[in-house]
């Protein structure tokens, strides 16, 4: 039986929906070493803001047991100038879509990195990092806030006529509402989650492992994390929305899916398992076979929350 | 780099902290050269997320030798890994020890840190360039070969309480070396403890040697794009990547000129 | 060398930081066939409310692989004059502190439970558990809300002059808020985390794990995220603050004393090791030993978060 | 309830995925019922937080049995546990089966479930009590005792393909079993499949015999303290428990006219 795994994001279509996320696949065709990438419905490339950025101190990662690990990478970047010149010829055949992350520090920031992005082609979909710390804001995430998200989201919208995918921060009270404000600023479809906040203590020393204290948490651990924003997500909104958190399995893949993943990214786990993007792509289509769904696409959102 | 899956066709134990183990892995072990390392996934290890960082300590045919000290959890899960195991590995990564323009190679490994250099020690000897590897360790039960090996390496041995091989810091010898031979075509190469590796460079930079030292650090992916492993290297003025450069990709081999010591401590911890 | 391992909470002294957690181990005494509970710091009761409560429909609890678990257990408990009754007199010569948690669907009933109890004997403090929903504001966590955490402790502080620790709640934007909002109500400790809200979905049959489709995410996976929400509650109040998430170590312990709490809970830890409290406690004495600390709360919140 | 650490002294595969243990706990062992079960603690194995409850399926001396079938991690885990580790154990817990005044005993097994009713098949023995022991499971591959085992027990073994024993679901077998005998003084106490047992319960009340059944569940602290292992039992009218068991700590073995099978079906999943 041949299946369909095509997905849309709005306009966007991906011939399957696993996709790379940002930060973890750095500017795209690194892996390609290792892999055929046009297998992939997707990548995301690193988040690219306006100035070039050295990144946080060291150390910046720790390994939180089985669980995931903790990063303060800081953004560490080589800017839009230098992306646009020296990254971006390169994905132009890469055979998969190619969506790009942004962030910046201020509002006008996103707007501006959009700016210059926009003319360049090569590229399919803005994801929209709103996890950065707002420098006007007490370094508060802008994604934590629906007036600063919705005003970033209505500027881009007027700066590109690719589709806008906001990324959302799980670190929030009330997710739907910043879901709200994105659908209302015109996104068209919305990834979560970004990492969780996260901390670790080396009791030897007393110091924290990280050198910024706090940093983000990522990798299997955050699944159910993820898979409760998505669906409090989901009963807010009527985008396409990607799910991200943890999946390093086609399993955990469809539980994104059956919740109301339109496509999911794999973050940690391709520092793992480089490949096990492409072990997700053969389980979807070997779950859809067992089952005879003609088309992933009818698999999304179909959980039972029935009490019997 | 590629990845490769091979089986683990031996492992000896050394001391109960220490072992050596040999992966058949004919394709990565083509491509290796001397300084450079695997990036091991150490399957079913409870408390383990992320591969592990190894260097490789040899090559034989198409088997890759791997000297192991057991520290945390992955290291022991992999100790406790049966032969004949097959294993994924991604390798061979970073940038090799370089020894073009080298008349003398002066080896100096403190404990576990030893690992890269016998391989060094191998290719070097394969150009039949003049090779003294002074290897260290603070005593005999954490001394990383067994004694034959030693011995047949020609290896200057010492340990911190003369429990084994001469009794002192490395780079006491290494200074001994130099007092008493030509420093002509010298190159120095290190990889141990931090401190170890910082007075061996004091050392050279007193005798204006070349040195490279191989540093470590915690690695998330292991080939550049997590940017994870990042180090400081001096004070960030008018370098473009703000002083910072990623073990994993930039090195682990460093020109030891690169590295501001006091400042990559605190990138340690 | 002898090490003092007593610990403060406002007026409530305890002779060691260790506690155990509501809802990990029942009313108090069950786990007293076990071990000699007067070892322990304090119990703490599961949450106790105005009526009996029969709980949330089955399944209840999940799982998460290593990482820890989900729970929906719904507050299942006798009610407060069945726990007057019943459970309190067996709890009056347990030889450690005794906490009794107290929850409500409504203000007013937080303030009942209270009024109950305040004139019996036999405990020490209570523990505000301001996770419930608020039945008359879309079912949104109590303590997710400033305002209504205000007036519930300043309610409670007029009621009791025992201590009061609210509970904090981790799925929320600004933690540091909702702290600050307790201290100025007149709370005399925080405790945090709760459990954060999870999900997980059986991909065959396509339902959620449990019943309630999300529930509560406890467990070893969850030490980063608490840490770091200690972390801040530290940098925004002044009160003592007690840990708790997947903690089951005396290291896990020590990483939250270091980083700034007077005590700590263990919680899901009780199933998997029901003496690991007294290891704990073991564990916490042979650190200061080795280190020559003659009093533990010398090490409380000493985190060096300096950058070299 | 007592917590005891105790060597695991045999263990036998009995099929590639069914094993039996012998754990030394003379402790447990000596206050031990049959329909008990244990909750134990399976070290180091991945992707396990959480204790596993295990029925207690017979006792030799100092010696528990367990009859286990592997499902997931915890039982595979279990199941490459070595010989003499010391495995850490806390029982015997839950509500044993109740054989008062009962003069012929059937007992009605479906696979693994099979095992707490080999421990009540010997307490019955050891009673007097005549007793007769239907064990059914879907196929030979699953049978979950050695065929010498059956014999010398004189267990009526049915096999839903026949593979082994007689053919059919053993309901069909206890049902024959009641047309041919005299009902007077018989109770049937079942453990198996949830729709196993709901046919064996209509059984029962079709001839009014009373029936104990041992249920299953997830569990957190299998102690009652956590009230995760709750299962509906009736509409909760009028139930001051709101309609609720613990199966941890009111069962595993409950009184089957407590039990609606059609909402306890939601409780499973
Ligand atoms: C390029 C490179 C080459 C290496 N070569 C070898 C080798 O040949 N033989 C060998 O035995 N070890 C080598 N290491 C170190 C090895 O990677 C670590 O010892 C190992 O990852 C620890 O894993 P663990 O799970 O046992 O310990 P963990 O539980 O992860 O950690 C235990 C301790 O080791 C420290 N540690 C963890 N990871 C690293 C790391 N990547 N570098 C330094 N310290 C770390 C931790 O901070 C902690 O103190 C190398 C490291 C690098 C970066
Ligand atoms: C009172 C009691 C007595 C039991 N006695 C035995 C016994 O004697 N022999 C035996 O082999 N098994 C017995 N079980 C079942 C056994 O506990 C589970 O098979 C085991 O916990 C599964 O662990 P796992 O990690 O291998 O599987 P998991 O990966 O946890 O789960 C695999 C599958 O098993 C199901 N499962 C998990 N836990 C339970 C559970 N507690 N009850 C029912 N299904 C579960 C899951 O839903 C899943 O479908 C008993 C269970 C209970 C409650
Ligand atoms: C080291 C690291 C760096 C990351 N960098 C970024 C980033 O630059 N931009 C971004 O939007 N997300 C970044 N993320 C977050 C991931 O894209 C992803 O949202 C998160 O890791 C959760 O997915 P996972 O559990 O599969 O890793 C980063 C994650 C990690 C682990
Ligand atoms: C099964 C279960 C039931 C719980 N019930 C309560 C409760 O009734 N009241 C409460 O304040 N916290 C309750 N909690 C939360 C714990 O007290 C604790 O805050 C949380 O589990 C995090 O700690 P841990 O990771 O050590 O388990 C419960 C936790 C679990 C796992
Ligand atoms: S380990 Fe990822 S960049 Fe070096
Ligand atoms: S398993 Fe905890 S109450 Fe039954």
């Amino acid at each position: 039986m041949s299946v369909d795994l095509s997905v849309s994001l709005g306009s966007l279509k991906l011939k399957n929906p696993v996709l790379t996320a940002s930060g973890t696949f750095g500017y795209g065709t690194e892996y390609a070493e290792l892999y055929d990438l046009s297998r992939l419905g997707g990548v995301i490339v690193k988040t690219i803001t306006l100035k070039p950025r050295p990144g946080n101190p060291a150390p910046r990662i720790w390994e939180v047991g089985g669980h995931g690990m903790l990063n303060s990478i800081g953004l560490a970047n080589v800017g839009v100038e230098a992306f646009i010149a020296e990254k971006l010829p390169a994905l132009k055949n890469l055979g998969a879509a190619v969506i790009v992350n942004v962030a910046g520090s201020t509002i006008e920031e996103y707007w501006e990195v959009v700016e210059k992005l926009e003319p360049q082609p090569g590229f399919d979909a803005f994801e929209i990092n709103i996890s950065c710390p707002n420098v006007k804001d007490e370094g508060m995430a802008f994604g934590s806030n629906c007036a600063a998200t919705e005003q970033i989201v209505r500027g881009l919208r007027d700066r590109t006529r690719r589709p806008l995918i906001p990324k959302l921060t799980p670190n929030v009270t009330a997710i739907g509402e910043i879901a709200r404000a994105c659908e209302a600023a015109g996104a068209d479809a919305l990834s979560l989650i970004n990492t969780v906040v996260g901390m670790a203590v080396d009791v030897q020393t007393r110091r924290p492992r990280i050198a910024t204290v706090t940093g983000g948490y990522s990798g299997p651990a955050l699944k159910p994390i993820a898979l409760a924003k998505l669906y409090e997500v989901r009963k807010n909104v009527s985008l396409p929305l990607i799910g991200i958190g943890g999946i390093s399995s086609a399993t955990d893949a469809l539980e994104y899916i059956i919740t109301g993943a339109a496509a999911i990214e794999v973050g940690t786990a391709n520092y793992v398992q480089p490949k096990i993007t492409l072990e997700i792509i053969d389980g979807l289509k070997h779950y859809c076979e067992k089952r005879k769904i003609a088309r992933l696409a009818d698999l999304i959102g179909t959980l039972d929350t029935s009490i019997g | 780099m590629i990845q490769e899956c091979g089986a683990l066709r031996r492992k000896e134990v050394i001391h109960p902290e220490i072992f050596d183990l040999w992966l058949e892995c004919p394709e990565v072990a083509h491509q290796s050269h001397a300084g450079q390392y695997l990036h091991l996934l150490i399957k079913g290890a409870t408390g383990v997320t992320l591969r592990r960082p190894l260097s490789i300590a040899g090559i034989e045919g198409g088997l890759i030798r791997l000297l192991v000290r057991i520290v945390g959890e992955g290291t022991s899960a992999l100790a406790a890994v049966p032969v004949g195991t097959i294993m994924d590995v991604i390798g061979p990564l970073g940038i090799p020890f370089d020894y073009s323009k080298v008349s003398q190679a002066l080896l100096v490994g403190g404990g576990i840190g030893g690992a890269p250099l016998l391989f060094l020690q191998d290719e070097l000897i394969g150009k039949s360039i003049p090779t003294d590897y002074f290897l260290g360790a603070k005593t005999q039960d954490e001394y990383p070969l067994d004694p034959e090996e030693v011995e047949r390496r020609s290896i200057f041995a010492a340990t911190d309480d003369g429990t084994f091989g001469s009794a002192g810091f490395v780079s006491l010898q290494v200074n001994q070396w130099l007092q008493h031979h030509d420093h002509a075509g010298v190159r120095v190469y290190s990889c141990g403890p931090l401190l170890m590796m910082r007075e061996v460079d004091r050392i050279c930079r007193l005798y204006d040697l070349p040195h490279q030292a191989s540093l470590e650090n915690r690695m998330g992916c292991g080939i550049g794009v997590c940017q994870g492993c990042a180090v400081r290297v001096n004070d960030g003025k008018g370098d473009p990547r703000g002083g910072y450069r990623l073990v994993c990709k930039d090195g682990p081999v460093f020109d030891a000129m690169e590295i501001e010591w006091a400042v990559l401590g605190e990138s340690y911890r």
